[in-house]
Parts: structure tokens; C-alpha cells; sequence
């Protein structure tokens, strides 16, 4: 079973590492970039059963060490 | 099966089948190729290396083993050497950085040192006009930063010079420098049959697969996709936990011998260690620990995989050390015993891989090079009509600009022992209450273009003055050679006399060599860059004694010391007779107290070193550069790059004149401090405006 | 007795072990995080560097070893903990300091001397400033702009938990220019800037100094 | 026009982070990982009219910038 796990900075956060690429590309020459954003993926392999355990045991791995909810949000998806 | 291409010449292969009077198998020729290699061997630069001084007696450890060992006092050595990694940061700035900067710093572990600091010299492309330079050079020094500064050593120098011979093939160079107590060095050596190598480190996997072979040839642009393998990614926590272990391993008295795992991986390390101790191994080449599976014995042989050691451990002790590595997280593996036999022999699965006899592997033949005396360069004389926009010109290239940029990136004050910090002429360290060490770094790549033997003397002798600068006594030299081409006769002439030049100056000075490192074939598409002889000076300073270039009081005197000659735009002529007496009476002023600021000159000479003292100082001066007596113009007066000159400020200007006098140096006053001006003479300009201008020089061309 | 923490990528330990105990000459010993019995401490110190490589977040790892819950325990029986740097960036992802440190706006790594503003000398740790006074320390950090909600901005301003602010520029963007913060009980601090690497003049001032020595004194008054 | 690209390291290069991180898991008491990876994901909004253009256009950022591919390969959605 495999979780991909996809964290981003929340809304409202600035992401001066977003900002500064995308910077760059307008300098590029890029014209018609009406946003830019970036986030991080875990990709994990978990020998379970059922993609339920899967995810709950994924779930409490985020809220415990991969994700810092101040700043971070996620999404978990099973595949 | 994948085919092993050699890099051996038909010459070498002959040479190779008699020497053994057989066929080697596969494996055996993928040791030989890697070993006999020019990174690995020195095969072209052998024989001239034997011109450096390399003894002393301050000399613990010379040339020869991973790093030179220096005395600094009943108790302490330090540790220093200095590596390049150009061709990998080529092709992958960042890696290839920081994995230069890793391996320097395990040269100086290995010895039974902590690694108190690094230094790094750097030469990048036109930073201007070409984009892929300015992406080599940020990334160059995220590498070096991220590196550095995750290990917990810090990085408290460098040079950096940008011209456009680099642009493809920039020179990153690492000068590691650490501490050890005397009786707890410990050498490259493994000379006690029975003993247990231990791979200690990293799971070994692919990583830059001939590494070694492919620092001895040019880049060239096709080549880039293939050389792919050859990456290698630094893990700078590993590293670090390597240091921590190690450090506590070695308390333990268990370890007789350690190498670090470089270029040539595993068969460079084992095989040197047991050659030098007159004996053998036995290696078991299954037991080391892999990451990737299906890897053959000679990928495992060859691999650069980085952040691995070796350990030559008593017989019985092993556990012991393993207990060690084991609470720090760091892996290990038993992968061979030493024998009597002078032999290197490999087992793979019971069967054996490789049997040769150790010279063969170690002892590669010298080549003689051909070489062919070069053209020197015509001075380029600049026409100066506006003095006060070419010096802002000046201020503003990179190459005189600040270099804050690059030094704010690293942790330069970890350790606590950083006392003159990034930005002077020469890094201070504290190394006990009272003393502490100085380290300077030397070699100005134009002036070697435009003149490779008066542009290597002057790379000595910038760096011992770079020293002296901060009130440092030169006891030592470290360099690291940068050339073309070996095969080609006028890049092999370069390197000649960039050796014998250094070697000079070198006894004069009486300093020796303790260590530095050849990087042949500095060049893509067939252009050479620029020699670079870089050299760096260790030199030992008494705390209370340190002297920094900022100018300080107001109506304290401006002296210049040393000639100026009519040398603006080419190599300035260097005669260390001058330089040392230069060197010496400024020491001899510091110990007297005389000295208040002290600045060596050098690229954009007195106007621009005069610059940078009140940029340090943030006071301006009053100085009047028409008063100088030379029968040269004022451009060259205030332009001209001599070698062998200072600027000093005195509240006793008169007693330093006449002690110059003494020694048969040339010593005027020329000016003050004090004001918000820069105030030349012939002009002036105002000293905020002139520093914002120096200060964004840099920063302005970078993200 | 004070600890210094080590994990796997600390590098300021000994730096302020040898100031705790050369210059401010109090009993002092390093604390490895597999190590079980903090009991014998009276005040711990988490000191900067790259534990776990900096990996996912600066000090994310080392907040969730185990040995951080000892570390809770001695902060709710009032001793005195100081995060230093990645320490401070520990402390706030384990939860004793409110918010957290993300990459700095300038997304480079910053060495170099700034100036810090007192804002509350209220606590273990700062009581031999005073208030409003402006000092010089070294920052080192890539992960150093600090960042919380509104709210508990808001509930830090009013309890008096911010102790130092950037008074120059600000190097790293936090929010309202934070340097450091404490708890509410004020036994709990986390800073950027490096006390350690200010306490000799020679290395150049001793403007950090203090700190330690505030924290010896209070846990002798004790 | 949303492109959503993926970046990787490529297959036998060292990943140190998803290896410490990992270990971190295991010692938190997660013992049935059997593969742990990371990867960089970046966002563009774009304005241009086919999905083919704004393929075309990302494609080339990443060539140019985005990915260094030395030692990263990389997948574009096209959302
Ligand atoms: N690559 C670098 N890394 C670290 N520090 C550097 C680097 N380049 C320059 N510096 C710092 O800037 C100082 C001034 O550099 P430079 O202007 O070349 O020296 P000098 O005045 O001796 O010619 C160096 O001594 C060093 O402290
Ligand atoms: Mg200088």
C-alpha cells in the first residue's frame, strides 16, 4: 500500500521560495504566470491490509512529526 | 556484463600485462585504471612536487599522508590540507561543492583530528554576461554553506576571482584545517598483521563510479550526459555523526590506522594503507554494506560514494569501536584483515576477485611530460581620465568587491573560535588563551595568465602577507595546483613553473609544504583557464597581538610601506628578498605596538586598499598620493599592483619610518584618517557613497 | 547541574558547555538524547546546530524523540529550559513555545552580528538586562522567521512572552521583527541569536553572557 | 490553466532526507514502512488557451530552471 502525503504552506503564509521562482520565470521572460505555489510529497510504503489502517496510521504519522500544523496543511492520499 | 572502458594509455596497458606476466581480469584492470589515474597517482606532477621545501621543525606529519601536521605547542598540532573539486562542480554545482568540502574535512578526521575550520578559494566564470557562471557560483556556495555550516565546521575564508576562462570549468577548492593533540595522531597507515580493516560509513552505492578518472580528463560539453554517474550526493549529517563517533572511537587508543574513503573509494584507501605499512590485505568484498543490490566487485572496489572511512583496528578491539559507532548511528563492517603477504587480494563470494601484488597498484610509472615555454602577456595599461569613476569602477567589480555575499552563507563563528572574522586579509582562530592561528590565502589567476612565473611568486607571497596583515608568523604552506591540460606542452610549462616559482619562495620565506593537491585538465572545449597556483599560509599569532585593517583614530597617521613600481595592468615582479624584509618589519612594528590598522595591498592596489581599510573602519582619510616620491604618474601611484607593499596607520608614524629605515625599506606618510571622504589628493569621493558602491558590487549581480 | 542536549546533528554543544562551565564556571554536563536520567538536572540548554540534517523542518525530528518528554517534565516543574537557535526551533515544534520558525524571507542561510532590543527581562533568563536596552549577538540560521497566528501574537504581546526583537534590520522577517520568546511562566525560552558566541570579548562581545548567568543565578536562588 | 509538475531525485541517487527521515518513523515506533521517498511539487497557474501551450511552456521551465537534470527527472499534469 502506498500513501502519498502532500503538505503545503497555509493559506495566508508567505512563501518566499515560491515567490522567488516565480520571480525568476517572469525574468525568464514567462508573461503569463498568474500563480505560483510549491509543496512537498511523501511518498510511503506501508505493509497493511486495508487502505483504512493505511491511512490512520499515515494520519497520526502527519499530525505527530511529518506536518507542523502552525504553518503546514496536508492532504493523504492512498494508492 | 557492462564493459569497463579504461582511461589507460596502450603504453600503461603494456606496461600493466608485464609487470604482472598475465592477463588482469576485469576487475583488476578497473582497480589499475582507477589508480593509475593522473587524480589519483600525481603521475604527471610527481616529479616536480619534489621541488617544495617539505621539511621543518615544526613539520609533525609532511607531504604524503592525508593532510600535513604542524606543531603549534607542547600539546596541540594542527592539522591542514587543502583538495579541490572543479570537475564535479561543473557538472553539479551544488553537490559537487559540498562534497569537496566533505572530503577535505575527513583528510583532516582521518588523522585523528577535529576539524576546526575550512577556507575556500573559488574561481567562477564572467558573472556579468554569463548566466550559466552566475548559477555555478550561487550554487556553488549554497553547497559549500549547506555543508559547512550542517557539520559544525566553520568556514572562515576564501578568495574568489571570476574571469571568463572559468566559465565552464570553475575552481572550487577547500582548505581544511583541524586540531589534535600530539600523541593521539594517527596515520594512513596499516602495518600490524591481524589487524581488522573496518569500513566505517555510508551503505556504499553507484556514486560517482569513476570519479577519479573523470577529474583526469577535459570536459567537454557531449561528455556532460555521460559523466552522469559520476555524481556524487553529499549527506552532511552523516558526516557529522562520522566526526562525533570517530572523535570518541579514537580516545579509545583501538584504532592503529585510518584513511578516508576519496577519489579510487575503497581500493585507493586499503591499498594505500597496507602499502605504506610494507604489508597486504585480505578483503572480503561481500561484507561491505551496500545500497543498491546487484553492484559487482569492482563497483564496490571503485565506488566515491561519500561519507565513508576506513579504520585499521587492533586485533580484539573491534567491538569495542563498533559499540561506539553503534550509539552514534554510524554503520560499519569488517571487510578484511592485514597480512604479511604483500599482496591485495579480494574475495567475492569465496572466490577471488583480484590478486595483485600491492605495488602494482600503488606505485604507478611517472610520466615526463613535454613542455614548451609560453607567450607572456603585454600589459594592459588602462588610460585613466577620470580617476574617481575608474575607482568606483574598481570597487564596484566583483572581483574587488566585498565578498559578504558568499561568507554570510556559511556559520563562520561556530566552534567559538573565529577572532578575526570573514572580510580581513586573513582569518584568525583561537586555538588556546593566548595564542591562536592565522590563516591567509594567495594567488591572483590574472596576473598567472598574463605571466605564470612572476603570477605563482606572487601567490606565496600575497598569501604569507595576508598572514603577516593580522600579526601572523608564517610556519606553513598548503596549495592546491590548477591547471590545463598536462599533455599539452604549454599548459605542462605553466604548471612547471608555477612549482618551481612557489618552491622559491617558499624557501625563502622557510616555510614548507605540508600538503596540497594537483587538478590537471582545467579546460572545456579545449580552452585552458587561467593557472591557478593557489596557495594558503598557516601562521601562528599571539592573541593580544592581532592586528585588523579598519582604520580607527582620527589624525593617526597613513604610511605606506614597500615600493611602488610602475606595474598597473600585468604581474607585478615579486623578489622575496623585499617581500620578506617587508614582512618582517611589519611583525617587528606589531610587536613594538606601533601599528594601529594594517592592510597588505593588492588587486586595485593603494587606492582601492586604502578603500577597503575605511569601509572596515567606517572613517575616511585625508591623504595626498602626489606626495609620494616615485617617478611614476598618479595612475600608477594610485593603481599600480606591486607586490610587497602595506598600509599601515601609526600614532608614531616617525619611529615606524625610521625602523623601515633600518631594514633597508621604503616607508612614507602620505595622509590621516578621519573625515567622511576619501580623500586622494588628486580627488576625492565621499565614503558612504563609495562603499555602497563596493558593498552591492557583489550582492547586486545575485539573486 | 545543567545539560546540554545533543541529537544527531547538534554543533553547538560544546560551545556552550565550555562557556557554562570556563566562564560562567558552573557545573555543567552534555546530555545525549538516548540518555534516560535528567533527574540530576536543574536547568537545560538546547543548543544550536542541524539536529537530523535539519531534515523536514529545522528541529522537527528532534521535537518528537523520546527524550523530549522528560524535557516537558522538567518545564513543568519550573526549570529552566533554553533552546538556542535549532533548540529554540525544537522547543516550538514539541510544543513548550507557541509558533514556529520557517524559512528565512531571504530563503540564505545568515551569519553575521545583529542588534536585539529587550523586551521583557521578566524571567530566568533575561533578568540582568534591562528592559528596552539594546544588545549585539550573532545569529546564524536558514529556518529563523518567526511565525505564529494572530491570535496567540496577540496572548504572547499581552502575557509579556516576547523577550528579544531584531532592533536593526530584520535578517530573517519574522513576524514584529521576534528574536526570541518564553513561556508564560517565563521558565521556558527560545532565541535565535547565539548567546554563546557572545560571551568573550575577544570573539567579539560579551552581550550573551548574561543569559547564562541569569539562568545560574535563579536556579541557585531555588 | 493549472500545471502541476513533479520532481524527483532519479533512481540510485543517495535521497539523505527520506532516509533520516524514515529512520525517524521507525524509531517513533512505525515499523511497517517499507519505502520512504520525497518529492518537490510545483504549482503554475497560466494563462494560455490550449493545454498544449501551457505543456509546452512548462516543459521548458523545467529544462531551464525548475529542475536540475543532473539529478532529477520530473512529470507534468496538465489540470
Ligand atoms: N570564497 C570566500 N569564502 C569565504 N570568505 C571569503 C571568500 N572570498 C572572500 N572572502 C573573505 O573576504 C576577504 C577579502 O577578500 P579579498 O578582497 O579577496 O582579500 P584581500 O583584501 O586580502 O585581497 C577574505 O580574506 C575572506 O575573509
Ligand atoms: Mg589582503
Amino acid at each position: 500500500m502506498r500513501a502519498r502525503i502532500t503538505v503545503r504552506l497555509k493559506k495566508g503564509l508567505l512563501n518566499p521560495e515560491a515567490k522567488t521562482i516565480q520571480r525568476s520565470l517572469e525574468l525568464l521572460g514567462y508573461k503569463n504566470i498568474s500563480g505560483f505555489d510549491t509543496e512537498r510529497v511523501f511518498l510511503i510504503d506501508l505493509d497493511v491490509e486495508s487502505a483504512e489502517k493505511a491511512r490512520r496510521e499515515v494520519e497520526e504519522m502527519c499530525r505527530r512529526i511529518l506536518v507542523n500544523p502552525v504553518i503546514e496543511e496536508y492532504t493523504i492520499h492512498i494508492e | 556484463m557492462k564493459p569497463i572502458s579504461l582511461s589507460l594509455t596502450r603504453e600503461e596497458v603494456r606496461r600493466v600485462r608485464s609487470l604482472l606476466g598475465r592477463e588482469p581480469n576485469k576487475t583488476e584492470w578497473a582497480i589499475i585504471d582507477v589508480m593509475w589515474s593522473e587524480h589519483a597517482s600525481y603521475k604527471s606532477s610527481r616529479e616536480y612536487l619534489k621541488l617544495f621545501p617539505t621539511e621543518g621543525k615544526d613539520v609533525v606529519l609532511g607531504v604524503g599522508d592525508d593532510c600535513g601536521i604542524v606543531g603549534f605547542d607542547e600539546r596541540y598540532a594542527i592539522a591542514i590540507a587543502m583538495e579541490s573539486h572543479n570537475h564535479p562542480s561543473a557538472i553539479e554545482p551544488v553537490a559537487g561543492a559540498a562534497t569537496g568540502v566533505g572530503g577535505i574535512v575527513r583528510d583532516i578526521l582521518s588523522k585523528g583530528a577535529r576539524p576546526i575550520a575550512c577556507l575556500d578559494p573559488l574561481r567562477l566564470g564572467d558573472i556579468y554576461r554569463d548566466e550559466r557562471s552566475k548559477y555555478l557560483f550561487e550554487n556553488i556556495v549554497k553547497g559549500i554553506a549547506d555543508y559547512g555550516n550542517c557539520i559544525g565546521v566553520p568556514t572562515v575564508g576564501g578568495d574568489a576571482e571570476f574571469d571568463k576562462s572559468f566559465n565552464k570549468n570553475p575552481l572550487v577548492n577547500v582548505v581544511g584545517v583541524g586540531l589534535v593533540e600530539r600523541d593521539k595522531i594517527i596515520r594512513g597507515v596499516a602495518s600490524n598483521v591481524g589487524d581488522t580493516l573496518l569500513l566505517v560509513g555510508s551503505k556504499t552505492g553507484r556514486d560517482g563510479i569513476h570519479g577519479v578518472t573523470f577529474a583526469s580528463e577535459e570536459l567537454k560539453s557531449e561528455n556532460e550526459e555521460e559523466s552522469r554517474p559520476a555524481v556524487q550526493i553529499e549527506d552532511p549529517l552523516s558526516e557529522k555523526l562520522l566526526i562525533d563517533a570517530l572523535m570518541e572511537v579514537y580516545e579509545t587508543g583501538a584504532v592503529s590506522g585510518c584513511k578516508d574513503l576519496g577519489g579510487g573509494g575503497f581500493v585507493c584507501a586499503t591499498s594505500e594503507m597496507v602499502s605504506k605499512g610494507g604489508k597486504g590485505a585480505l578483503i572480503d568484498i561481500g561484507k561491505v554494506h551496500l545500497r543498491e543490490e546487484g553492484m559487482e566487485p569492482w563497483e564496490i572496489l571503485v565506488s566515491e560514494t561519500q561519507e565513508r572511512m576506513m579504520l585499521a583496528v587492533k586485533r580484539g578491539r573491534e567491538e569495542e569501536v563498533e559499540k561506539i559507532l553503534d550509539k552514534w548511528g554510524v554503520q560499519h563492517a569488517r571487510v578484511g584483515v592485514v597480512i604479511e603477504e604483500r599482496r591485495y587480494i579480494v574475495k567475492h563470494n569465496g572466490r577471488i576477485v583480484v590478486d595483485l601484488p600491492v605495488e602494482i597498484i600503488t606505485n604507478p610509472p611517472t610520466i615526463h611530460r613535454r613542455y614548451k615555454e609560453g607567450k607572456r602577456k603585454e600589459p594592459e595599461k588602462p588610460k585613466i581620465q577620470d580617476y574617481e569613476g575608474f575607482l568606483m569602477g574598481m570597487l564596484a567589480d566583483p572581483n574587488i568587491a566585498s565578498k559578504r555575499w558568499i561568507y554570510e552563507q556559511y556559520d563562520h563563528e561556530v566552534q567559538t573560535r573565529t577572532v578575526i572574522k570573514p572580510g580581513m586579509d586573513a582569518a584568525v582562530l583561537k586555538i588556546s588563551d593566548r595564542e591562536g592561528i592565522a590563516l591567509g590565502i594567495g594567488c591572483n589567476s590574472k596576473h598567472c595568465r598574463m605571466d605564470p612565473v612572476m603570477g605563482a611568486r606572487g601567490a606565496v607571497a600575497e598569501a604569507v602577507r595576508n598572514v603577516t596583515a593580522v600579526g601572523g608568523r608564517a610556519i606553513a604552506a598548503v596549495d592546491c595546483l590548477n591547471f590545463g591540460n598536462p599533455e599539452k606542452p604549454e599548459a605542462f610549462w605553466k604548471f612547471k613553473v608555477s612549482v618551481e616559482g612557489i618552491a622559491e619562495g617558499l624557501k625563502a620565506f622557510g616555510i614548507p609544504v605540508v600538503s596540497g593537491n594537483v587538478s590537471f585538465y582545467n579546460e572545456a572545449d579545449g580552452t585552458p583557464i587561467a593557472p591557478s597556483p593557489i596557495v594558503a599560509v598557516l601562521g601562528r599569532v599571539r592573541l593580544e597581538r592581532i592586528m585588523t585593517m579598519g582604520l580607527r583614530e582620527k589624525g593617526e597617521s597613513i604610511v605606506v610601506i614597500g615600493d611602488t613600481r610602475e606595474e598597473m595592468g600585468m604581474a607585478p615582479v615579486v623578489d622575496f628578498e623585499r617581500e620578506r624584509a617587508v614582512d618582517d618589519l611589519i611583525l617587528e612594528l606589531n610587536d613594538i605596538g606601533s601599528i594601529t590598522a594594517c592592510h597588505d595591498l593588492s588587486k586595485g592596489g593603494l587606492a582601492v586598499g586604502l578603500a577597503k581599510m575605511a569601509f572596515v573602519g567606517g572613517k575616511g582619510f585625508d591623504v595626498d598620493i602626489g606626495s609620494m616620491p616615485e617617478k611614476i604618474t598618479v595612475s600608477e601611484k594610485l593603481f599600480s599592483e606591486s607586490s610587497g607593499r602595506f598600509v599601515v596607520t601609526s600614532a608614531e608614524a616617525e619611529r615606524v619610518v625610521e625602523r623601515a629605515r633600518g631594514r633597508g625599506v621604503s616607508a612614507q606618510i602620505i595622509g590621516e584618517v578621519g573625515g567622511k571622504e576619501l580623500s586622494y589628493g588628486p580627488f576625492s569621493v565621499d565614503l558612504k557613497e563609495a562603499e555602497e558602491v563596493w558593498e552591492r558590487g557583489l550582492r547586486d549581480l545575485l539573486v | 547541574m545543567i545539560g546540554v542536549l545533543q541529537f544527531p546533528g547538534t554543533n553547538c554543544d560544546m560551545d556552550v558547555i565550555r562557556v557554562l562551565r570556563e566562564a560562567i564556571k558552573t557545573e555543567t554536563r552534555p546530555v545525549f538524547f538516548k540518555d534516560s536520567n535528567l533527574e540530576d538536572l536543574d536547568g537545560l540548554v538546547i543548543p544550536g546546530g542541524f539536529s537530523y540534517g535539519d531534515h523536514l523542518r529545522a528541529g522537527a525530528i528532534a521535537a518528537k524523540m523520546p527524550i523530549m518528554s522528560q524535557v516537558k517534565k522538567m518545564a513543568r516543574e519550573g526549570k529552566p529550559i533554553l533552546g538556542i537557535c535549532n533548540g529554540f526551533q525544537i522547543l516550538c515544534d514539541a510544543g513548550l513555545l507557541p509558533g514556529a520558525l520557517a524559512k528565512n524571507i531571504g530563503l540564505k542561510f545568515v551569519c553575521k552580528w545583529v542588534d536585539l532590543r529587550v523586551e521583557n527581562n521578566d524571567n530566568v533568563f533575561m533578568r540582568f538586562y534591562k528592559r528596552g536596552e539594546v544588545i549585539r549577538m550573532p545569529i546564524a540560521h536558514g529556518e529563523g522567521r518567526y511565525v505564529c497566528d494572530e491570535k496567540t501574537l496577540r496572548e504572547m504581546e499581552r502575557r509579556d512572552m516576547i523577550t528579544l526583537r531584531y532592533a536593526g534590520e530584520n535578517p530573517n522577517g519574522s513576524m514584529e521583527n521576534i528574536a526570541g520568546v518564553a513561556n508564560e511562566e517565563g521558565n521556558v525560552m527560545g532565541l535565535m541569536p547565539h548567546p554563546e558566541r557572545a560571551s568573550e570579548g575577544i570573539l567579539g562581545g560579551e552581550d550573551g553572557k548574561r543569559i547564562f548567568e541569569s539562568m545560574v543565578r535563579c536556579i541557585s536562588l531555588k
